[in-house]
């Protein structure tokens, strides 16, 4: 239980080798065989260098520059084989660290306005990722639903409403379409808007005379109405009726009216 | 905060499991909601309790029911009608052999079910035209005078209404043959009014034409 | 059968909706329920009424709240330590490095893969990105346009929700440094004096070396 408390004092405190990192690293020089715990401890380069400020009030423009620079290409030798694209987030700190010293180096122009400083950019970004990492923490505090809130999701029972099918245009004709295709070896047709209309015609007639029996055949025509089309239209769509046997045409006598009946035979 | 340690708290704390459970819970669920040991008798009486309080209110809107798995608070019956808008099922769609002999019907009206069983190479399932009827899409006009009597389907006006057409003219002309073995010159109707036109034209007195 | 013809009606079939609801109504939602045309100031009106008279009851498990995409039922924070015992295996916790992700997409939205990188100084794991946008807590809103056009990606309605919040703008409040990392603003004269002894001290070393 001791060991196991031990463990748990090291994750929050990185350890290497079982040695508190405490005064490590001055240098910013992390041993390629602890890489793994600065990877796993660290949430990157920036998270280390908070580390190191906020903990051990590391100053880091104190670091040896020849020490660092040494280290720095010893380290990339032998990285080699770790896991790189990790560790390039690290190396790329350390440039811009080297960068930064070696511009301070530099001898100045005597106007360097305060932004100039080659340090600002880095403490923009250490503020910047200092916010974040705390408004994470905050993010992570707040209640989530199913963990620590619970959403009301009683039972109720669904009334199945069957729903009519939607029909489109486009789905009417693909379903023609396909008829067509099949039929086609063994019919042929044309199928136009006036046949159509012919058709459509026939139908009303049929409805009509269903409802009525018999009927006068000018009583089908509308002349007030309809134009001479649809008249001739209507006619068609008789004569059709006639042809296909579905009505009976009658007269009594020449010059009498003449009626139509469904074909009872 | 509050502890379970007695009847109305711990029927608070049922309450809410049992609003916030997607499934029923069991007896044994509801015991582990307790750190203290409960006798079963004890919640099965908090229960028939918090059934009578929800029962009691002034107006309700659910009750506390007891189902295979467990207990689970539920929307009383009468409300399912409103609380099933809130997600309508999605209408479904026709199969493909209804499709087709609804456009067979729209297309060639007025036809007997030979007449689609002819054109389509199979049988007409009565279930097809039964639905279609029902949506009232299609009725019967007539009979065909052949043995049999076999009766004569057309679209109604319900169809042409759903399907925003004000006449079967307006519905897509179709020539889509793949081959024809030969083209049958029809005198259509269009040629006629055509023809008409052609008449009142020249009765207009033009007679440059 | 009753008709939400009165507000009482009206309230008992919003109740039982906002409590069999799995996810929060939208007063889009609620109008559904509905037949009526319901103004929706009368919606918010019943709500508000809603949410005193549970507020009002003497012993009290849920409470309705509004958060981004509508209103819901939720139980009271304080019995949340018992509801969790019903399931142990609730949703896990993010790692740091998924927050951190969540937190620069919250805060900094819309954001590429490559400002969180900027911002984190470690490259984005696709797997936190794939996590985040799978619990719907993030998406891509659109691309920037640069070269390569990268998705830019944004919070969603379901994070607020989840994290029981109405907006954006009630996210905890960014906390910048408190004290600067660098405390002392060095003197230019200092900085020179410095750098003159660094320089001596590289020399020295690259000699020996």
């Amino acid at each position: 239980m001791i060991i196991l408390a031990t463990e748990l004092k090291a994750y929050t405190e990185p350890r290497i080798h079982g040695e508190a990192i405490t005064s490590l690293p001055h240098d910013l020089y992390i041993p390629p065989d602890a890489l793994e715990v600065y990877l796993e401890t660290f949430e990157g380069p920036l998270d280390l260098l908070l580390y190191l400020i906020r903990k051990h009030n590391l100053d880091i423009l104190d670091i040896p520059m020849a020490e660092l620079t040494r280290q720095y290409i010893g380290y990339v030798e032998k990285m080699q084989a770790i896991k790189l694209e990790l560790a390039a987030d690290y190396l790329l700190m350390s440039a811009m660290l080297i960068e930064i010293k070696s511009r301070m180096l530099l001898p100045k122009p005597t106007e360097l306005e305060s932004e100039d400083d080659p340090r600002a950019e880095l403490v923009r970004r250490l503020m910047e990722y200092e916010a974040i990492k705390l408004a994470a923490q905050k993010l992570d505090e707040l209640p989530q639903v199913g963990v620590d809130l619970m959403v009301a999701n009683a039972y109720f029972e669904k009334i199945v409403e069957v729903q009519a099918a939607q029909v489109s245009m486009e789905d009417l004709m693909a379903a023609w379409q396909n008829v067509l295709k099949r039929a086609s070896h063994f019919a042929h047709h044309k199928v136009g808007k006036a046949e159509l209309s012919v058709r459509e015609h026939m139908s009303q007639i049929l409805r009509k005379l269903k409802a009525q029996n018999m009927m006068e055949f000018s009583a089908l025509f509308d002349i007030e109405a309809d134009g001479i089309p649809k008249l001739v239209v209507c006619f068609l769509a008789i004569l059709e009726l006639a042809r296909e046997g579905l009505v009976k045409i009658t007269q009594q006598a020449a010059f009498t009216p003449i009626y139509l009946t469904i074909n009872q035979n | 905060m509050m502890e379970s340690n007695n009847t109305t708290q711990m029927k608070v704390i049922l309450e809410a499991a049992l609003l916030t459970s997607p499934t029923p819970l069991s007896l044994d669920d509801m015991l582990r909601l307790f750190s203290e040991r409960i006798e079963r008798a004890t919640l099965r009486m908090l229960l028939d309790e918090l059934k009578q309080d929800w029962q009691a209110r002034a107006f309700n809107s659910m009750e506390l029911v007891q189902v295979a798995s467990g207990w689970r608070f539920q929307a009383l019956p009468e409300l399912a009608t409103y609380l099933s808008r809130l997600n309508p099922d999605r209408p479904h769609r026709y199969s493909r052999a209804a499709m087709e002999t609804l456009a067979i019907i729209a297309y060639r009206q007025p036809v007997t079910r030979g007449d689609i069983e002819e054109l389509r190479g199979v049988a007409v399932n009565p279930n097809t035209m039964r639905q279609l009827q029902e949506r009232d899409w299609i009725d019967v006009v007539g009979q065909r005078e052949v043995p049999g009597r076999p009766s004569l389907y057309a679209t109604t006006k319900t169809f042409l209404d759903d399907l925003n057409l004000k006449s079967l003219a307006d519905l897509p002309a179709m020539e889509t043959f793949i081959e024809q073995p030969f083209v049958e010159e029809e005198p259509l109707v269009e040629d006629l009014q055509e023809a008409t036109a052609q008449v009142d034209f020249l009765d207009n007195g033009e007679t440059q034409a």
